[in-house]
């Protein structure tokens, strides 16, 4: 079991609200082994937000178990076994880009001289170097997302929880962060747990894609994509990636549709 | 007489939304200082009027004019008194202040110090200087300015725990997830996301706070302690007749209030530079 | 999305049982150390750099516990049930909750006309900022003139309404001098609450067209609660010392404020009396507050953006 | 003219006679003033013609002859000094018509055996005083003495004693007839009894260069002369205080309580105990009735204060007055008038006070 | 020229920050009929929401002239004669979710009776009946973009500005408010200015499509569709459909790709 990144028994969880009780998430059984790219895809208001916020043990689950790396979700927070990139890019508005992008490593002691390579390296990859020195409120949304993303990077975890990243970003930075993810991922062997609502997106970058369903929100199908190590522009045109980006869209239909060509 | 002594604001640390928005003008910026100064001059202009020309105006209120020629012509004891009641005032900003941050971190820390605290907090804001002062000078002598620097101290705790505890209470969700979700230490969390945003309403419960520890300064001369000081000198002044004298010691005293309030708004304006969007 | 437990109103009422117990503890507390203090302390207190034979030098840093510096609690407590003034006056709790409620009413007027004059200042410096750069550093002067110089100003002027024919009965003074102290909080309240929508909310109704009133009606105004509330209840903490503050300033009969410097002066032989009116304008400044911060429990929809620790 | 008995005044008169005044106190209401409250609650004013007269009694910042210039009331009572240096700062021109203490009952209270027996062992000590216009006497009997303020330190006294009794400053100013007797209604701790007068050293101003006149009975000088309503008015209220006053000498106890009961319900106010409201009533007759005719402003005494108000510098280095007031600062016409006129009706307006024992209890309850 | 909804005649954008300036927009023209449905697309930061913000005259132009329906920017606003949709949702945190939709129409004195049919109308419309007494903090992300577009709808404006409205939504979501927006934008003949970073969706909405490039701003690309009035989910499995998503593909990256089935 200690290859397990995520293991989820029975996880439910009930926001009480003036109106009555919303159900959000009800029985749901999840597991991501070691280095396993999972994708949780489902219409808006499923709950995959909040499964993501329960992994990263930011709400309590108000039913089930939950177990990160085989230890406790609060542990494994503690121990800083995850990063995570939010729905809202959440920057500190006070610092600047270079300092956002910084502070997990800040806050775990990394010395000034790595972290500065190493924030150097992230705004590299997410194109922002030429605006490491800028504030928050001067970037464009998709800016903003894009420094969320590099930060949730940089401590290098072991998981990477991450609500809708590339949401704000236009195809081409989406692409090229897709393959620069799937890259980083396999090197560092990162779990990676990745809320989309892009069928392809999801398709290209995972192992297994969970698809949810709402009122409840709860888990109605999971889907292999087997489509191996290889994750490159070839994937995107080949007959097995229509393949399983079909199926994807029938779990979430509920019903056998063939098309192609659009988001 | 307490005056504002518990005026504290509902922090402002972000103020208004960066530039004009549509529709607005951009003023230029030299207005935000002749604007005041018109104002100052409609003010004193409207007072010499009702004081020397309509003569109708009690007699306690003197003309501006005569005001400031007592006010020149005494500059010699007011400033005497002026650095009395300036150096008790700062002793108990500085001290109130200190006392407040301390306070309002535990309360923040442990919910049990803040419902302790609550309950105190509110009865000192309330508490008059008519009665807490007599009270201060029996306890710790009336010899030595010790009680006027605690009634200041007093007025300076306040407003700067009420808005540092809410500072520290401004953080938004997403940003203390995102410390949460790195494992920050309490410490951490606290240099980094707390401190910064409480940061501007530290710096504006000061920029409250400086202005009621001279008032109270001041205030707290009346009941007791050396007969000294700006407000010993107004009670005296101002009931022998000399009305004009007397509000030379108030000018005086707001002399001190403002640049009290300069020093402090000057470094809120620092610190909010840049504050939580 | 914080966590939340069970019922949100069951835990609102727990939470609310549980802040009043650690006050009530706090309270203890304060009572507990005093006579702590008062057990263990110098009876004369503590001085440092005292000179020989110089009476009142050096500086104490313990502070006297003898029975004029600190009456016990329960002496407090007693001399509430004991009459005001000697002979057969009523108990002192009567007469303080009398002098109280006298002052009541006056600060409740002041707090009026002070939230009126506040919200209208607030109002025009927040519409046209050329008038807040004009009036807010006087409007912060003004709360740095001291009393002493202004209450008798206010007297004199309501004296000659009332002699020229107008009826101005003594307490509107003092309703008038509490305003000067409750107009502040609510002024600065307004501006800064006034302005506080986020940008994105005023793009919006920018993009109706919404004009001045309908943006302040449904933007401005719903968005300055967080500000608003806590502006209207210092500003009836204030309205109330300053009621207090005129009441002795120009000795307006019947309140509590005349009581207070009144008893004071029999402090050094009946040292417990003048608390009875201190913990009576307490009880008054934390009933005036409490009664405002009720307002807020209506308008809780409009903190939903106010996040708390 | 025509001030006769009550009912037929103004026969002859181009004027009609006042029948509402003010008058304006200059602290609450206490025996201090016992014979304002004696002549209301007797009837004296009704006697004289008056139908309403609202005594007013004074807060913190309220000055009796700022309240009598600028016409909020028509007679004022405040300590001659306080009224002189209104007058020299103000220009404005009041009359004492009639002084009603006769003697300063200021004291200056030192603890036996800290050597302070007068004015000049007042060098280094630190010298309580209330200020606020209170402080004259000890500024002139120390000038008297060739003391300044730069010779001693003065501390500003709350409402209490406390300060001397803690020995924050090493003489308190008291007044015979409240202050005084505050310290003697507290219980010493050594001794588990109340403080008795032995315990202190006690100087009086009066016996000092110092001396000033206090309580007197003030009226605005221009309205005197232009108006002989208000002129006639001033006469019949001095004849009904003058009765309130010797009411008051020849009942003391009955005028205490009168001025406690009308204290604490008319009055709404919350006056220290029955005991020391008669201690009260008893010393200040003793200032007021030394022998002479009541109310007379003896000239001897009225140039002792000009003389002390010229001399004392405050701690500021300000003098109180630089120049002689005018001669309307003073007028015995009204006064010898009113006495005139009740010798007539067969009173008799002079005397001694003939103290009784007053015995304070702990508080003055 | 008076059938123009939008006209923008080399119109700049410059913002002034402490390290310099930064030229958000230059030399924009552009040309919006009335009942034109225009989508705006290119990479992040190229001043896609900067170019919205000056139409609604949210912002002012630098330099060059605006006008909306032959008017000022400002006069149109003050008219009344667009609705727009902010890329964040922007919802007042007070206001329940109808009342949010609401708001427009309250602001413009619609009578109460005909104001609750309207928004339970929209509300049906983005699925959200369900949740109209809900606050906004009580939605999940999509669902409040959601209450953003309906609320940008109810006034029937003859001009709607949208900022990726679509970003958060899944793909069921995203389909059927597409379609949706065309058959409102056809019916109301609306004009539409639309940003979006997915180049199906800007095919299949728009007219034209107008491709723009950063640093600094500017337009380099404006292709039409040319694919007709009818909008269906036959259309997105044409060849003309397609071959304009290839053409503005290679517009945006400046090379020719084929490719399909990916967003
Ligand atoms: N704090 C809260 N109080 C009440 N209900 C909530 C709260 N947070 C979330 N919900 C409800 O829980 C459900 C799941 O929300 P969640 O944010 O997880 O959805 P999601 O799958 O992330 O949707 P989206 O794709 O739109 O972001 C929704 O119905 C939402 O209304
Ligand atoms: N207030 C501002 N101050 C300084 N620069 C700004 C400001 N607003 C926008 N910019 C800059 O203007 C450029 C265009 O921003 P804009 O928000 O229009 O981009 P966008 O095309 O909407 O991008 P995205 O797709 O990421 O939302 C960006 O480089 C941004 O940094
Ligand atoms: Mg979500
Ligand atoms: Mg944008």
């Amino acid at each position: 079991m200690m290859d397990l990144a995520v293991h989820a028994a029975g996880v439910g969880k009930v926001f009480p609200t003036k109106t009555g009780e919303v159900v959000a998430l009800t029985e749901v059984d999840l597991e991501v082994a070691a280095g396993e790219f999972v994708s949780l895809i489902g219409p808006s208001g499923c709950g995959k937000s909040t499964l993501l916020r329960l992994i990263a043990d930011l709400d309590q689950a108000t039913s089930g178990t939950l177990e990160i790396f085989g230890k406790p979700a609060k542990r494994a927070r503690i121990d800083q076994d995850y990063g995570i990139a939010f729905q809202q890019a959440g920057l500190l508005p006070w610092r600047t880009v270079a300092a956002n992008i910084g502070l997990p490593l800040e806050l775990h002691g990394t010395s000034k001289a790595e972290r500065s390579t190493r924030i150097a390296e992230l705004a590299e990859l997410v194109g922002l170097s030429d605006f490491v020195d800028r504030y928050p409120d001067q970037l464009s949304g998709g800016m903003q997302q894009r420094v969320a993303i590099a930060r949730a990077l940089a401590a290098q975890p072991r998981l990477l929880l991450m609500d809708e990243p590339f949401g704000a970003l236009d195809e081409m930075t989406r692409e090229r962060l897709q393959s620069e993810l799937t890259r980083i991922a396999a090197e560092t062997s990162a779990a990676v747990v990745f809320v989309t609502h892009s069928i392809p997106e999801a398709v290209f970058l995972s192992d297994r894609v969970v698809v949810m369903s709402p009122r409840p929100g709860r888990i109605t199908d999971v889907i292999e994509t087997g489509l191996g190590e290889q994750r490159d522009e070839a994937l995107r045109e080949s007959a097995a990636f229509f393949d399983r980006v079909t199926a994807v869209r029938e779990a979430l239909h509920g019903s056998p549709v063939v098309r192609a060509g659009e988001s | 007489m307490t005056d504002a002594a518990t005026t504290m604001l509902p922090a402002p640390p972000t103020g208004r939304a960066p530039g004009p928005g549509p529709g607005e003008r951009e003023l230029p910026g030299w207005l935000r200082w002749v604007a005041p100064i018109v104002v100052g001059i409609l003010i004193l202009a409207v007072w010499i009027f009702w004081v020397d020309v309509l003569g109708t105006a009690p007699r306690m209120l003197p003309s501006p004019i005569a005001i400031a020629e007592e006010f020149v012509r005494r500059f010699p004891i007011i400033l005497d008194d002026m650095k009395i009641t300036a150096t008790n005032a700062l002793i108990g900003l500085v001290v109130g202040s200190l006392l407040a941050l301390l306070f309002a971190g535990l309360a923040a820390a442990a919910r049990p110090v803040d419902g302790m605290l609550a309950p105190l907090v509110s009865a000192l804001a309330v508490i008059p200087i008519v009665a807490v002062t007599p009270i201060l000078n029996t306890m710790f002598g009336a010899s030595s300015q010790f009680g006027r620097q605690a009634v200041a101290t007093i007025a300076a705790f306040i407003p700067v725990f009420v808005n540092v505890l809410r500072g520290l209470r401004q953080t938004r969700p997403v940003h203390r997830d995102l410390l949460r979700s790195s494992a920050a230490s309490g410490f951490q969390t606290f240099r980094v996301l707390t401190l910064p945003t409480a940061l501007p309403y530290l710096m504006t419960g000061l920029r409250i706070a400086s202005s009621l520890a001279v008032i109270a300064a001041l205030v707290a001369e009346y009941f007791g302690g050396p007969a000294d000081g700006i407000g010993t000198a107004i009670a005296t002044y101002a009931k022998s007749g000399r009305a004009a004298l007397a509000w030379a010691y108030v000018l005086g005293g707001i002399i001190i209030g403002l640049v009290f309030f300069l020093v402090t708004t000057l470094l809120e304006r620092l610190a909010t530079r840049r504050s939580p969007a | 999305m914080r966590p939340i437990g069970w019922s949100a109103r069951r835990q609102g009422e727990l939470r609310g049982w549980i802040a009043a117990g650690w006050g009530a503890l706090g309270v203890l507390a304060v009572l507990v150390l005093w006579e702590l203090y008062k057990f263990l302390g110098p009876s004369d207190g503590f001085v440092i750099g005292a000179v020989a034979g110089e009476s009142g030098s050096g500086v104490m840093i313990l502070p006297r516990t003898h029975d004029r510096a600190m009456p016990h609690v329960w002496d407090m407590v007693a001399r509430l049930f004991a009459p005001t003034s000697g002979g057969d006056t009523p108990p002192l709790w009567v007469s303080v909750a009398g002098a109280a409620l006298v002052t009541l009413g006056i600060a409740a007027v002041g707090w009026l006309i002070g939230v009126a004059v506040g919200a209208v200042l607030g109002l025009v410096m927040q519409r046209w900022r050329l008038l807040e750069w004009g009036l807010l550093p006087w409007i912060v002067v003004s709360q740095i003139v001291p009393l002493i110089a202004f209450a008798p100003v206010v007297n004199a002027i309501g004296n000659q309404i009332d002699r020229g024919g107008g009826s101005w009965p003594q307490w509107l003074s003092v309703a008038v001098i509490a305003s000067y102290l409750a107009f502040f909080p609510v002024a600065v309240g307004v501006l800064r609450g006034l302005g506080s929508p986020d940008r994105i909310h005023l793009d919006l109704m920018n993009s109706y067209a919404a004009g001045y009133w309908p943006t302040l009606l449904r933007l401005r105004l719903p968005a300055a609660v967080p500000h608003l509330l806590p502006a209207l209840r210092l500003a009836a903490a204030n309205a109330v010392l300053g009621a207090v503050v005129a009441e002795v300033s120009i000795g307006m009969r019947g309140g509590i404020g005349r009581m207070l410097i009144q008893l004071a002066g029999q402090a050094s032989s009946d040292p417990a009396a003048p608390w009875g009116p201190t913990f009576g304008s307490i009880a008054l400044g934390l009933i005036a507050a409490g009664s405002v911060a009720l307002i807020g429990l209506g308008l809780a929809n409009y903190r939903r953006g106010e996040a708390t620790a | 003219s025509g001030s006769g008995d009550s009912g037929d005044s103004g026969d002859d008169a181009d004027f009609e006679p006042l029948s509402s005044i003010k008058l304006q106190l200059q602290w609450l209401p206490q025996a201090q003033f016992a014979g304002y409250y004696v002549a209301q609650e007797k009837g004296y004013f009704e006697e004289e013609g008056f139908d309403d007269v609202e005594i007013v009694p004074s807060g913190g910042d309220i000055v009796p002859q700022d309240a009598l210039v600028a016409g909020d009331v028509d007679f004022a009572i405040a300590w001659v000094p306080k009224v002189l240096g209104t007058l020299e700062a103000t220009g404005v021109e009041l009359t004492d018509i009639a002084q009603v203490f006769q003697k300063s009952g200021t004291l200056q209270v030192a603890w036996k055996g800290d050597g302070i027996t007068s004015v000049s062992d007042f060098e280094g000590k630190r010298i309580g005083s209330w200020g606020f216009g209170n402080e004259w006497e000890i500024f002139a009997a120390m000038a008297a003495e060739d003391l300044d303020s730069t010779s001693v330190s003065i501390t500003t006294q709350d409402f209490s004693m406390n300060a001397l009794l803690d020995r924050d400053v090493d003489a308190a100013q008291a007044m015979t007839y409240n202050e005084w007797a505050q310290i003697l209604e507290v219980v010493n701790p050594e001794t588990g009894e109340l403080y008795q007068p032995e315990d202190f050293d006690v100087i009086s101003y009066e016996e000092t260069e110092g001396a000033m006149l206090q309580d007197a009975i003030w009226a605005d000088t221009q309205r005197l002369e232009d108006d002989p309503a208000y002129a006639d008015a001033a006469v019949r209220f001095l004849k009904a205080v003058t009765k309130g006053w010797i009411y008051a000498r020849d009942n003391p106890e009955e005028a205490a309580t009168i001025v406690y009961d009308i204290a604490s319900n008319a009055e709404a106010a919350f006056p220290v105990g029955p005991v020391h409201q008669l201690w009260q009533m008893n010393e200040v007759n003793k200032l007021i009735w030394t022998g002479a005719d009541f109310g007379l402003v003896d000239e001897a005494a009225w140039d002792k204060t000009v003389a002390g108000a010229l001399s004392a510098k405050n701690q500021d280095d300000l003098e109180l007055i630089t120049t002689e007031p005018a001669d309307s600062a003073y007028s015995n016409e009204y006064i010898e008038k009113a006495l005139a006129e009740l010798k007539d009706e067969g009173v008799e307006v002079a005397g001694e006070y003939t103290p009784i024992d007053v015995t304070l209890t702990e508080g003055g309850q």
